[in-house]
């Protein structure tokens, strides 16, 4: 892994650039992140410039990122501590990690997770950022089909009567069932009327009750 | 009772309800890109690549001026760009004080080729020179020395080591480079060294001219720069002679003509002209150009000739950017950059259109004939619009056409019309003015009374005050006042004058009261003056100002200030319980709420949030949150408060709601008043994770408060989410939640799907406020976010529920309607055939 | 609406001090002046001397003179002709600072409530008074108020020292825990559905019911059961 | 009871009930008239009609109360939630009491009797209780406006009294 960090080490030139690792210079103070984002396989296809419209921020852009040809990025200057470190890009999500670097320079990425911030989930270290999937933006609109319309619990309902009701009558011609109705009908009109005729025979006055009984045993209330 | 998954896809139906439709897109929203004040430009066969004051690289159409594309570096403020070098790739070196990114962009597509980091341990001027594949530094410590270092461009490799130069001639802010060199002024003589080829030895030339010389940048043939005495340059030649041409500090040269700008007092319609001359054969010419009015004073950025045709670019004073083409003095194309830095919004209905006024005045005649012509005359016009589909600059039926006001930072003022995808209806431009905020006087509903509107500005030089009173609609200048002082505070008082105009209420620095129209309404009003932690509280009585009450908030930053914004309205006075009672809310219109960082030796930083009485100064609730960090956002409506912050102990953004409640009994149900508090208003707070850097934060606004409330909040990734309210509002502890109620179970972590993105996959850089404005329809808000980026859009928390949906299938319902009616005509007539076949049997 | 009404009608909730979370105590001394003529500039008489001697507690000694008889008739004037009562309080805290805070009210308001006036003293989280502010607990306001004199004889003055609240945090823990017996409850496979069997299976219910209730008619059996409802 | 039981036997044993019950079924003689010889015929028929006009306004007048548990029954089945169904069926509870207690001079007008004033009574109580049921279901599924929360959309904000202003510092 290389980085670039100040030396203070060559006499009369104080700013001297050159190539360390973590283990020689320990307290370098500025690291860098690196890592490399695997787009999905459509992507390519989809967005054929998709390095130039992918940034990586951490801390909410506290720090930048750019994303090179190959899908590599490195973001530089980065202190020590604990960094949330994003990629965004217009069309697709990738899941945020947090990056911590000790202040030996040590790396450690895990994944995000504000409910219990004590969790460690670790992931590989350089990063691998994979999108998660296309980001939906919209709402899809409702399509109509034909058997969602059918089975609509409403439409069943109302059709299921109207069915029956064209199939009755029918059933009706059939002039044994019809007999049948009829006595049915005559029956519970006998077996209704019976309570209420008493009531109203009893409020109507005391008089000759029994004797028109009979002829009211027809008579039907609207 | 409450199944998680369940209300996670409540949730999820919920908010994706207000997802737009793929098909909606660009038909009520429009997004504008800006890249601000461009400070390096250089040519390309397809492309202009410039860097701009914003640290931004982008590359420009020649054509068109569209953004082919747009690589946002490091925060502004702190970074800027230092160099811009296009040869087959792009080279930007960025940077500020002591670090610095070296960058290489594929020019075609704007994607990263190379990158490296360079951190300086000691401050100084630095100076930045590109030849080949050689990049030289050159560090100046004023008075002393410089320090030459030389890397190699692609991956920062040291070519050579540090060279220190101790030469006392090093000033820092009078030095320029001029390849390969690196050129100072002083002590009237000018000192130039070359950087490049080591081993070169500082060399001098006397010049003439005081103290005032200035130098700049001159990219000649030869090594030059410009040195510039007050308004005139001349242009040397390092190690050559003074050119004896007299040159405007502007002049830029392209290949070896040298061009300048100058002002073409002879024919008003062409402002401007350019005035060329070369370098060798001397030949002169000079190009008049029409240089669209309204924009500033311009100057030349940058140019490139293929033989006899040149193309100028120039920036301007107001930030705007134009591309001229030589020799016909044709603009080919303008950008208005000013509105990449916006300070404040107003959104204005239109007036009425002439045909409606026509119409409200038609019955003001006695003729029958001349009234009944004018009714026709008038209902023709009406539908010769209809057909032609022309609406105009008029109001429409739901208040959806709207005209935006902004004032920029540059001090011009835009009006944008909603709807044509943003286009400017004017611009007007106030020179030398840093304007602070729009204040409304008079809407259009007044008609035939034209609206009214002001700005407050400041004078950029004096810091005076400066009021401009001028059209919302037209842009027409209704009279500016510069006044002799600062100004303390300006607000628009609440009466209204007889022509409905509402008076601006001007305090100035020494407490004295001005109102603007002067015969305006005499008001009895409290202001409030916030200075660094003192709050002080003042009534403003006709014979002055009072100081009525103050606050004391001890040493520390004051990061956030809302109050509720003046238009809102709120419809329900209470919450119903779930045993159908009602909690009544505490909704004092004069609440202010305060947030203030103070450093604390145990708790590092310590959030405080003060609700205070605006009118009494009494603390109506305080809070504080310990290891709590900026930034900090306030947003305040109804009774409500929401805020966000950055949780230092468990490093995340916390977002906070706090809702104050009278209790169970309206205390006054008439009048509301400061003075009458009979209870401590019953507050309850809830608390969740935002798992986003909130940028900005703003809630929606309707027209009577009918309709849900949902919180905009513009993030550090460039998508602008709702929330809706409910989610947020604090729960009743014996309140139920559920699917089947109204409210939502308590969740720790805030979701924000992907459909609550209202700019979608637009992507908006560095995101400042969002303005919000109700529209006519109760339904919809007017959102306008601004930044770096300008997106406007409608957004309908509750949905639109007045209005009928826009998939709504017109012709079907027709349909099954004349299907129907002919269904029972034809029954009918078969029923009467077979019952008359019955009849026969 | 009677409950209302037979409600003391000035509550005034106070917020428990015991539950206070400063962490030091203090004391603060409250030296209260007033001004009873109104002017361009005001000229502050004494008042009284309020000492908080916890301020974590809010224990609060007040020492307040009479109104002298020019001062009572000075705060009627005030009070007839609807004009404004201010104080100025001087606060001398326990590390020493000074600090001095105005607040106004109406008038008419102190003079009707008969000089029963609350004096809120708001601290920030370490303790540090912030504001002093004089209210009158009143649902309603005045346009100006004549009282007599016999009403406005000495301040009763109730102190309320305010302390900042604990911002909350997103309760976590609950959630979590919730989160767990869910995740038990699916591994035992219960995760009960408690809806009512009609809730859940209305769609299937209904039609049966109205098959049933419209093939009456030609049913015997059933018909002579819903006969009953049908004979209306 | 069985009625399932019953309608198999009126299959094939036709009028079987009636015959069965000796006690009282025997029909009488030819000639025979139990009133006695002392009733002349006018004076019966007369009465008759009579007592028929009032037997049958008063069973006008029990109409609406025999509706009572049927009622009862529907209300029970509608149950207490919001729905299309639910409301059209109070809504049909409601709206009949109401249009019967509207009509009742038209319902007894065909009975013209001068008792009719008692019967009257008694049915517009019974529609009476029939709209104290169904506004006793309305109040169930909370459709009265009985609560606070009912009038709350109603409640207008109040006046304010104060004005503020100020905040932004030019300073």
């Amino acid at each position: 892994m290389l980085y670039w960090c100040p030396l203070l080490a060559l006499l009369g030139a104080p700013l001297c650039l050159c190539q360390a690792s973590f283990e020689d210079e320990p307290d370098s103070g500025r690291y860098a992140i690196e890592g490399r984002i695997f787009p999905l396989s459509d992507y390519q296809t989809s967005q054929a410039n998709w390095q130039a419209n992918t940034r990586i921020h951490v801390n909410g852009g506290e720090f930048i990122g750019f994303v090179k040809k190959d899908g590599s990025f490195t973001v530089h200057n980065v202190p020590s501590g604990s960094y949330v470190l994003e990629v965004l890009n217009p069309e697709y999500t990738f899941e945020p990690v947090r990056v911590e670097i000790n202040s030996k320079g040590k790396y450690r990425a895990r994944k995000v997770n504000y409910i219990q911030p004590t969790q460690v989930i670790q992931v590989p270290y350089p990063l691998k950022m994979k999108a998660l999937a296309k980001t939906r933006y919209f709402q899809l609109r409702e399509q109509w089909r034909i058997t969602d319309f059918i089975f609509n619990p409403m439409v069943l309902m109302m059709v299921l009567p109207l069915v029956l009701v064209m199939l009755l009558p029918k059933m009706m011609n059939d002039p044994e069932t019809k007999k049948e109705i009829d006595q049915i009908q005559s029956l519970t009109n006998f077996e209704m009327g019976d309570m209420t005729d008493k009531l109203s025979n009893f409020l109507a006055g005391p008089s000759t009750a029994q004797q028109n009984k009979k002829p009211q045993k027809s008579k039907k209330r609207q | 009772m409450t199944n998680l998954g369940h209300f996670i896809t409540l949730c999820a139906t919920i908010l994706s309800a207000h997802a737009i439709y793929e098909d909606q897109v660009g038909k009520f929203d429009w997004k504008r890109s800006f890249i601000g004040k461009v400070k390096h430009a250089q040519f390309d066969t397809k492309r202009l690549i410039v860097t701009t004051h914003e640290n931004i690289i982008a590359s420009l159409s020649p054509k068109t001026g569209e953004i082919q594309w747009r690589q946002l570096m490091e925060d502004p403020q702190e970074h800027q760009p230092q160099l811009l070098h296009l040869d087959k790739d792009a080279v930007t070196v960025s940077g500020g004080k002591s670090r610095f990114y070296v960058r290489g962009w594929d020019a075609p597509t704007g994607s990263l080729l190379w990158e490296w980091p360079l951190v300086l341990d000691r401050p100084g001027d630095s100076f930045w020179l590109l030849q080949g594949d050689l990049l030289v530094h050159v560090l100046a410590i004023k008075g002393s020395h410089m320090e030459v270092t030389q890397f190699s461009v692609k991956t920062g490799e040291v070519r050579a080591k540090t060279r220190k130069i101790p030469e006392t001639w090093v000033s820092g802010d009078k030095c320029v480079t001029a390849n390969p060199y690196f050129v100072c002024v002083f002590n009237g003589q000018l000192f130039w060294l070359d950087v490049v080829n080591e081993g070169g030895r500082a060399s001098s030339q006397p010049i003439q001219g005081g103290p005032d010389c200035n130098l700049l940048e001159f990219d000649g043939p030869k090594p030059a720069v410009l040195l510039v005495r007050q308004n005139s340059a001349k242009i040397v030649e390092l190690g050559g002679a003074v050119l004896p041409h007299e040159v405007a500090p502007n002049a830029v040269s392209i290949g070896s003509s040298v061009f300048q700008l100058e002002a073409n007092l002879d024919n008003l319609d062409k402002l401007v002209r350019v005035k060329s001359f070369d370098l060798v054969s001397g030949r002169e010419s000079s190009v008049e150009i029409d240089y669209p009015l309204g924009l500033g004073g311009p100057y030349i950025v940058s140019g490139q000739c293929r033989g006899p045709a040149c193309e100028l670019l120039l920036s301007s004073t107001d930030h705007a950017l134009t591309l001229v083409r030589l020799p016909e003095g044709r603009v080919s194309w303008t950008r208005e950059e000013a509105l990449s830095n916006i300070i404040s919004v107003e959104f204005f209905e239109l007036p009425v259109s002439d045909l409606e006024a026509s119409i409200e005045t038609e019955f003001t005649d006695n003729d029958v004939i001349t009234m009944f012509t004018r009714r026709i005359s008038t209902q023709t016009k009406q539908l010769v619009n209809l057909v032609s589909g022309q609406f105009g600059s008029t109001r429409d039926d739901f208040g959806l056409h709207r005209i935006i006001v902004v004032a920029t930072a540059v001090g011009k003022l835009f009006g944008i019309d909603t709807l044509r995808n943003g286009s400017i209806v004017w611009t007007y431009r106030l020179p030398n003015v840093k304007p602070v905020m729009l204040l409304v006087q008079r809407t259009a509903r007044h008609a035939p009374l034209p609206a009214q509107c002001v700005l407050l500005a400041q004078d950029v030089t004096t810091g005076g005050g400066v009021l401009f009173a001028f059209d919302p609609i037209s842009g027409e200048s209704r009279g500016l006042d510069r006044l002799s002082y600062r100004i303390k505070q300006a607000f628009v008082a609440p009466n209204e004058d007889e022509e409905h105009l509402k008076p601006v209420i001007v305090i100035g620095a020494d407490d004295s009261v001005r109102v603007f129209p002067e015969r305006g309404p005499k008001t009895v009003a409290y202001v409030y003056t916030i200075d660094q932690s003192l709050v002080q509280g003042y009534r403003l009585e006709p014979d002055g100002l009072k100081p009525v009450w103050n606050l004391n908030l001890g040493v520390c930053d004051l990061v956030g200030v809302s109050t509720r914004p003046v238009t809102e309205r709120v419809h329900s006075q209470g919450r119903v319980l779930h045993d159908r009672s009602v909690h009544y809310k505490y909704v004092n219109p004069n609440l202010i709420a305060l947030a203030t960082l103070s450093e604390d030796p145990v708790h590092k930083s310590v959030l405080n949030v003060f609700l205070v009485d605006g009118v009494t100064g009494f603390v109506v609730y305080s809070t504080s949150h310990k290891k709590a960090k900026g930034p900090v956002h306030l947003v305040h409506s109804e009774n409500w408060l929401v805020y966000t912050f950055f949780n230092e102990r468990f490093r995340r953004t916390e977002i906070v709601a706090t809702e104050l409640y009278e209790g169970s009994i309206q205390s006054n149900s008439t009048v509301f008043s400061s003075f009458a508090i009979s209870q401590l208003p019953e507050v309850k707070t809830e608390s969740y994770i935002l798992p986003a850097n909130p940028v900005s934060m703003s809630v929606t606004l309707t027209e009577r408060g009918i309709t849900n409330k949902f919180l905009l909040v513009g993030t550090s990734s460039g998508s602008v989410v709702e929330i809706p309210w409910m989610l947020l509002q604090p729960r009743f502890a014996d309140m139920p939640c559920g699917p089947e109620e109204s409210c939502f179970p308590y969740m720790p972590e805030i979701a924000i799907p992907p459909e609550a993105t209202i700019n979608y996959n637009q992507t908006l850089a560095r995101i400042r406020k969002i303005a919000v404005a109700p529209a006519k329809l109760e339904s919809t808000s007017h959102v306008l976010v601004h930044g770096l980026d300008l997106f406007y859009t409608r957004v309908a928390p509750s949905k639109t529920f007045d209005l009928l949906k826009e998939d709504f299938d017109h012709r079907l319902i027709v349909l099954v309607l004349v299907g129907l009616v002919v269904a029972s005509y034809v029954t009918k007539y078969l029923a009467a055939k077979k019952a008359l076949r019955q009849a026969w049997k | 609406m009677l409950k209302i009404l037979t409600l003391p009608c000035f509550l005034f909730i106070i917020r428990s001090s015991l539950a206070s979370n400063l962490e030091h105590d203090g004391w603060a001394n409250i030296k209260l002046e007033h001004c009873l003529v109104p002017s361009a500039s005001p000229v502050f008489t004494e008042r009284g001397n309020i000492t908080i001697q916890s301020l974590r507690l809010g224990q609060a000694i007040v020492k307040q003179n009479p109104l002298t008889e020019q001062e009572k008739n000075q705060l009627r004037d005030l009070a007839a002709k609807n004009q404004f009562y201010q104080i100025r309080s001087t606060v001398v805290a326990s590390d020493g600072a000074e600090n001095t805070f105005l607040s106004t009210i109406k008038a008419c308001m102190l003079a009707e409530s008969e000089l029963d006036d609350k004096l809120s003293v708001s601290l920030d989280y370490t303790g540090r008074v912030i504001g002093v502010t004089l209210l009158i607990a009143s649902s309603s306001t005045c346009e100006g108020a004549f009282v007599p004199l016999s009403k406005l004889k000495q301040f009763t003055t109730h102190v309320y020292v305010r302390h900042s609240d604990v911002g909350p945090i997103p309760n976590t823990q609950s959630y979590i825990e919730k989160l767990e017996r869910e995740k038990e409850a699916r591994e035992r496979g219960e995760v009960k559905d408690n809806r009512s069997i009609l809730a859940k299976y209305w769609m299937y219910i209904v039609p049966v019911v109205i098959l049933l209730m419209v093939s009456s008619m030609a049913n015997p059996e059933a018909a002579a059961g819903n006969g009953g409802g049908a004979g209306r | 009871m069985s009625t399932k039981l019953q309608i198999r036997r009126q299959k094939w044993a036709l009028d079987n009930t009636r015959n069965r019950s000796v006690a009282e079924g025997l029909a009488a003689p030819p000639a025979f008239s139990p009133s006695g010889p002392a009733s002349s015929s006018d004076v019966s028929k007369k009465t008759d009609v009579s007592r028929l006009i009032t037997k049958k306004s008063w069973d006008l007048a029990l109409a609406p109360l025999k509706q009572v548990p049927m009622n009862l029954f529907i209300m029970y089945m509608a149950g207490n939630s919001i729905s299309i169904f639910p409301i059209m069926m109070v809504g049909m509870l409601l709206m009949r009491p109401v249009q019967a207690i509207f009509a009742t001079k038209s319902t007894f007008k065909m009975v013209e009797n001068s008792s009719a004033f008692k019967q009257m009574f008694v049915y517009i109580l019974g529609n009476c209780i029939n709209i104290g049921l169904a506004l006793y279901k309305c109040q169930s599924m909370g459709l009265l406006p009985t609560h606070s929360s009912d009038w709350l959309a109603f409640v207008e904000p109040p006046v304010r009294l104060e004005y503020l202003g100020g905040g932004v510092s030019l300073l």
